[in-house]
């Protein structure tokens, strides 16, 4: 890191060693996304064709009701896998404001328009309230379903509201961080051009008065906190309704948390992704060491803890040999699902942390790629054998003694495969219009930054000075 | 008796709880005496205990015996748990303590979803009369040791050597091999013997009344998956409804 | 951040090594009335040994009480140490300077009181040492699937590690003091520092050393906590035991109740030793913000396990659960312990004065780490007691004077251990607080001067 | 060793002492010559000295090979040796293992990067050569160690470059 400050120039800059004043910084980033290249436009309509291959599959799907839950497996698993990435990503922007680390300034808005994929999760959300049974099956719930007192559809409904709550304040959050940015977007678009009207409708009246600035500090702070909330809410009324109560006897207390934590390590994986991309392909070279070194350890502490969540539910079922705990492990790890076990395990945890142990891969910038792309890939796989799993034995859910046959693998069909491509590339598809409406990199954090952050002689050397502003 | 599974099968229908199988193996295998004062502490120490039960309102109502011992579980919780190898399962298929092994952390007595495990809060001592009527094969423990039942380990131990010293095998039902409390059961409702050995009393039952369609063969906490080697049979009760599929305790 | 009102070395030289040197007057007093408890405590454990475990409260279905309780609650209290200084070390907080060796040396000590709880709790404690792998003739080795032995590996590594990062971060302290002592204790502080003399090399190591170390100890403190609530959750005996939340729950109630002890201990440091210069309300208003975030953490995983205790719908678990709330002997002390542990805490370290007053952060963590004690009580004794099938089996537990008198001991261990390292050593490390005079620097930001650090 | 003596130089300010540096640099001094002693960890380079190298991080790694390889011994071996079977687990039960084996690592690992700390900064050093106690309280002690005859060149440029008080190594018995 010490020889890197050398290159920079005294005085402020922010990320970019050019941009020493605030007039550089939104000239030179709102100008280069005002055009959209064509490669551009080639790829979002790539992305477009999955969707659409998605909506084929869903209607494939839908053609043979809903009756046979066992079918919905893989549906529940891509879902729950959207709601792992892409409904995580923005908490990348969220934590880091929150302990004021400098370095999230130039990765928060790529983190924040993820949470657009919100869309695809409730389009994907919708055909499964009609797959999951209600409660009259008599199987174990967390809303402790008795006839005529307690209504059999809670489940359904408490998730919905759920995943509706983290999708709305998703947009909110993105589009208040956004507001000065598009405001900026409005100042230098043409007078009474389409775009200024636009962005003049977007940008909600900001013209970036003190007490604006202040509003935004803690609305952002608000609406972050309660994201970070909504998101453990999602994952814990998801993970138990539609997923742990369709398995007979499994009471396992910390799924839930698992299904949070291996939410966070995947969403930081998807914005290392993104920040990836951004920089080879999109050439924002400004997204530099100090991100991917940032988010690397943060990689590395959340692949330590997948292992610790997953090893403390193993160690207790391992070691009690009760019948109905031996049958879920033998459903989800030793029986039907072993090989896609291992794949998880090795990709999400054991290539992580054998390799982020040395410095020249944690330190570089494509070492902490080739981890999230593991890291992804073990998740998808993870969700799969989870849900695909819990599905297939969802039609002996009303007995509380445990499971008695374990049904051999599920394998996707046709129309399984196009839901799950679709939903992946619908959910990018999404990301890349949304790059078109908001500036990708936050210009006005960029803008924050060239006051505090400062290179500054020390005697013999160039110090970084970060101001810490109460 | 290396292919050897001792097992018990109990028959409550037999049991009149007339407490004489706990009285007997507290003399065979010189448990302390459990004075008042014990037993208001809650540490009295009775390798086996008679549960009793009672069943229907007054005034038909009925009492229902059972005698609870160690079940020397296959999979018993009480074994993984000891950090220094004091108890273990061994390969006649029982849960044996090693006393002199024992460091007093009491936490196979926590694990032990029967509750037969006991553990001597206080230095044993036995007035000077009862002395002599301490048993010589059973090792008289110190305080700070847990103990339970072992089947009378001493006394088929003792017919394996006799039989191996005078060449001859241990044949089924030999009182010699039977524990105190299966000897001294008046009514004869303690069986006990090799499960292995199909033409063993044990053998037959289990055989009979596990399987058969209407056996009264059941294990105790079927649920917890410990697997234990001693079987109860439900008492046969004329008046009580047909009652289909197996209850259990 | 804040204004620093010192400035020179030489001022903190004077100021933080003058209870070494010297003695404040109340010191005496202290430790002798601390040693006073600690050898009465030591009288009960013998008095113990020579009658036999039966003078504690244990029976038969409860055979496990207070001094397991207190081993679980210490250990709680000794990963307060690797949170605070460890994370903090890694994460760089400015405010962590004055905090981390105090908060390593409350660690050291209750590691040994928590270790000293098993002692007292064996029943034969002079065969405690065949737990240890040592027997290579006779070939009898210790049972390694059982978690009585992943606890002395674990707590064993612990302890070691924690003491060893202790001694590293002291050399360059001891170098000090060696400079300002004289006779008899510059010899011994000279051997202690072996010949430490502020190469930048030797600086440079330091530095690697607090991050490296911290990073190796970090995992250890995780595994420490969860091996200690694998002893209750690997087994299926107990009711309410057997349940896969106990590691992280435990691990997150161990930093609740380990960072609110920080947080007593800095309050301490600042009445007793009055170090209000370095210990200002900025400090306590940053570990307070810590602690509502833990508290509500910990709060989640709290209703996680008991969610999930419903969930079963089995009948023994409902009945403990019922229990436990609200029959008598139970049904106050949960009620004590939700309101101590969170309900009056967490509400008060909202506000900002609460925050920023070192008297209601005593006060209120103090309340925390009596509600975190009867958490642990009320998830060991009532599990035990309520075993379902065999009602005849049921018992009840009171704690007997011997249980009592051990518990205090250990408290009093704790004291007495904590105020005699600050005796010997300095209790806030003196070279951390000049390297932070030389990072502070300011942002000039129009009007407003914005305090800002020198990051390498 | 002894042919080497030690002279040191105490300055009151950083940029006094950067000066004296470079004054011994151009004195024709090898780095390996002289050092700066300070009582509080500066910036990296604040004397415009050289980065200090250090080989730290294969400490840990030797370490932990080494716990791990204890821990698997400890771990199988006592299971073989002694193979009793409880609780219906497997003789050689992994997961226990698996938590045995990695505090054996962890133990590892900690003790030899403690051992690395301590001889990388060639720490147990009984004679601590030149050395003046101010230096714990803010001076800062530029120390020159060559052999005898060039260690007066020395002195002249440390007295040259405005040094407040020089201390010679061989001299002192006890530091004051």
């Amino acid at each position: 890191m010490a020889n890197e400050a050398i290159h920079y120039p005294l005085g402020h800059a922010a990320d970019n060693p050019k941009w020493t004043s605030a007039e550089i910084i939104t000239d030179d980033l709102l100008s280069r996304r005002e055009k959209a290249s064509k490669t551009f436009w080639i790829a979002t309509s790539v992305f477009g064709v999955l969707l659409a291959l998605g909506v084929i599959g869903m209607i494939m799907r839908l053609v043979d009701g809903v009756s046979d839950t066992a079918q919905w497996g893989y549906t529940a698993a891509v879902l729950s896998f959207m709601l792992t990435t892409a409904s995580a990503a923005p908490m990348v922007a969220i934590a880091p404001r929150v302990a004021k680390g400098h370095w999230r300034r130039i990765v928060s808005r790529p983190a924040e328009i993820w949470s657009v994929a919100g869309l695809i999760s409730l389009l994907l959300f919708i055909p499964m309230l009609w797959a999951l049974p209600s409660l009259e099956d008599g199987r174990r719930s967390m809303w402790f379903y008795h006839p005529g007192e307690v209504y059999p559809y809670s489940p359904h409904l408490w998730t919905t509201l759920a995943i509706v709550a983290l999708v709305v304040v998703g947009f909110m959050l993105l589009w208040v961080s956004a507001l000065p940015d598009l405001a900026a977007v409005r100042d230098r678009s043409p007078l009474g051009s389409a775009v200024r009207r636009r962005y003049t409708w977007l940008s909600r009246g900001w013209i970036g008065t003190s007490a604006q600035w202040d509003w935004q500090k803690h609305r952002i702070g608000i609406l972050g906190a309660f994201y970070f909330l909504m998101l453990i809410t999602v994952h814990f009324l998801f993970s138990i309704d539609f997923l742990m109560t369709l398995v007979p006897g499994w009471i396992d207390a910390l799924y839930p948390a698992t299904h949070a934590a291996n939410a966070l390590q995947a969403g930081v994986a998807t914005v290392i992704l993104t920040m990836f991309f951004l920089r080879r392909f999109c050439g924002y070279k400004e997204i530099g060491h100090d991100q991917f070194w940032g988010l690397g350890k943060l990689m590395f502490a959340l692949s330590l803890m997948w292992f610790w969540f997953w090893f403390s539910s193993f160690n207790v079922f391992w070691y009690g040999k009760k019948p109905n705990e031996e049958a879920v492990l033998e459903l989800f790890i030793k029986g039907p699902y072993l090989p896609i076990f291992y794949l998880t395990f090795i990709t999400v945890f054991i290539v992580p942390m054998f390799t982020m142990i040395w410095n020249f891969f944690r330190r570089s910038v494509w070492g902490p790629a080739i981890i999230s792309v593991s890291v992804l890939i073990g998740t998808f796989f993870d969700r799969v054998r989870i849900y695909v799993g819990a599905y297939s034995v969802s039609d002996q859910a009303g007995n509380h003694e445990g499971i008695e046959t374990i049904p051999p693998t599920v394998y996707p069909d046709l129309a399984d495969v196009f839901i799950v491509v679709g939903a992946i590339g619908g959910a990018i598809f999404v990301y890349m219009l949304a790059t078109r409406v908001f500036p990708i990199i936050n210009v006005w954090e960029q803008k924050e930054l060239l006051l505090y952050k400062l290179h500054k002689k020390y005697h013999r050397t160039v110090v970084l000075v970060l101001g810490k502003p109460e | 008796m290396a292919d050897a599974k001792w097992g018990m099968v109990i028959d409550a229908d037999r049991c009149t709880g007339c407490q004489a199988c706990v009285v007997a193996c507290q003399s065979e295998n010189n448990i302390p005496i459990n004075d008042e004062g014990l037993f208001n502490q809650q540490r009295a120490n009775q390798w086996i205990r008679i549960e009793r039960v009672w069943e229907g309102e007054y005034p038909d109502v009925k009492a229902r015996f059972m005698p609870v011992l160690c079940q020397h579980c296959d999979d018993a919780p009480c074994e993984p748990v000891c950090p220094v190898y004091a108890t273990y399962h061994n390969t006649e298929g029982m849960n044996v303590q090693i006393y002199n092994r024992c460091i007093g952390t009491r936490f196979c007595a926590n694990n032990c979803p029967y509750q037969v495990r006991f553990f001597n809060f206080w230095e044993p001592e036995w007035p000077e009369s009862l002395k002599n009527q301490l048993n010589p094969d059973v090792t008289v423990r110190s305080r700070g040791i847990m103990e339970k039942c072992s089947f009378c380990v001493q006394r088929i131990r003792r017919t394996g050597h006799n039989a191996k010293r005078d060449g001859t095998t241990v044949e089924d039902g030999d009182r010699a091999l039977n524990p105190a409390c299966s000897n001294a059961c008046p009514t004869g409702a303690l069986t006990f013997g090799n499960l292995k050995d199909e033409n063993s009393q044990v053998a037959k039952l289990a055989e009979k009344e596990m399987h058969d369609k209407d056996g009264r063969g059941y294990h105790l906490l079927e649920e917890l998956g410990t697997h234990p080697s001693v079987i109860y049979l439900k008492k046969v009760d004329p008046a009580a409804e047909k009652v289909t599929e197996k209850a259990h305790g | 951040m804040q204004e620093y009102t010192y400035a020179t070395d030489k001022e903190l030289n004077q100021s933080l090594l003058k209870d070494v040197l010297g003695m404040p007057k109340w010191w005496l007093g202290a430790v002798s009335f601390l040693a006073l408890v600690w050898l009465m405590g030591l009288g009960a454990y013998g008095w113990e040994l020579n009658q036999g475990i039966g003078v504690l409260g244990v029976n038969r279905p409860v055979y496990w009480g207070f001094l397991i309780t207190n081993f679980v609650f210490w250990i709680g209290i000794s990963h307060a140490g690797i949170m605070v200084s460890a994370i903090l070390r890694l994460t760089q907080a400015e405010w962590r300077r004055p905090v981390t060796r105090a908060a390593e040396v409350l660690t050291l000590f209750s590691l040994l009181a928590a270790l000293s709880n098993i002692m007292f709790h064996v029943g034969r404690p002079w065969r405690l040492y065949w737990v240890a792998p040592y027997d290579f003739e006779r070939g009898v080795w210790p049972n390694i699937r059982s978690p009585f032995v992943w606890d002395p590996s674990a707590v064993g590594t612990y302890l070691i590690g924690s003491s060893l990062f202790v001694f590293i971060a002291l050399i360059p302290d001891l170098a000090a003091l060696r400079d300002r002592s004289t006779g008899l204790p510059r010899k011994f502080y000279a051997m202690a520092s072996l010949g430490f003399r502020g190469t930048q090399s030797q600086w440079k190591l330091q530095a690697v050393a607090g991050i490296l170390l911290s990073a190796l100890v970090l995992p250890v403190f995780v595994s420490v906590h969860s091996i200690v609530s694998w002893d209750f959750a690997v087994s299926i005996g107990v009711e309410g035991w057997h349940s896969t939340i106990f590691a992280p729950y435990f691990i997150i109630g161990a930093i609740h109740s380990g960072v609110s002890a920080v947080a007593m201990v800095m309050a301490l440091m600042v009445w007793l030793w009055k170090w209000d210069k370095y210990i200002t309300p900025d400090h306590f208003d940053a570990i307070g913000r810590l602690l509502i975030i833990v508290a509500t953490t910990w709060f989640f995983f709290f209703a996680l396990e008991w969610i999930f205790a419903l969930y079963t719908l089995e009948g023994p678990e409902l009945s403990l659960r019922e229990w436990q709330v609200f029959r008598l002997p139970m049904g106050p002390l949960f009620l004590t312990f939700m309101i101590t542990a969170y309900f009056i805490p967490v509400p008060a370290w909202l506000f900002k004065a609460v925050r920023r007053s070192p008297k209601w952060m005593f006060w209120t963590t103090i309340l925390v780490n009596i509600g975190m004690w009867l958490e642990r009580f009320l998830i060991i004794v009532p599990g035990l007691q309520r075993r379902q099938p065999f009602e005849f089996e049921w018992g009840s537990y009171a704690p007997s004077i011997v249980e009592i008198l051990l518990v205090a001991s250990t408290f009093a261990f704790v004291g007495m251990g904590i105020l005699i390292f600050a005796k010997i050593f300095p209790l806030i490390p003196l070279f951390d607080m000049k390297e932070g005079t030389r990072l502070r620097d300011t942002i000039r930001v129009g009007r407003r001067v914005v305090p800002a650090s020198i990051r390498e | 060793m002894l042919a080497r003596r030690s002279v040191l130089g105490l300055f009151k300010g950083v940029d006094e002492a950067a000066d004296a540096l470079d004054a011994v640099r151009a004195g024709g001094f090898e780095q390996h010559e002289y050092e700066i002693l300070t009582g509080t960890p500066y910036p990296e380079g604040a004397f415009g000295e050289e980065e200090p190298k250090h080989s730290l991080y294969r400490y840990p790694l030797i370490g932990a090979a080494c716990g791990f390889i204890i821990g698997l011994i400890l771990t199988a071996g006592t299971q073989l040796a002694f193979p009793l079977v409880t609780g219906g687990k497997p003789i050689l039960s992994i997961p226990p293992m698996s938590i045995i084996m990695y505090e054996g690592t962890m133990l590892g690992a900690i003790i030899f990067t403690v051992i690395g700390i301590i001889i990388e900064s060639r720490l147990p050093r009984l004679f601590m050569g030149a050395y003046d106690t101010r230096i714990t309280e803010g001076y800062i002690g530029l120390t020159v160690t060559t052999d005898a005859e060039r260690v007066g060149k020395a002195e002249e440029i440390l007295t040259g470059a405005g040094a407040e008080d020089i201390k010679r190594g061989w001299e002192q018995t006890d530091f004051d």
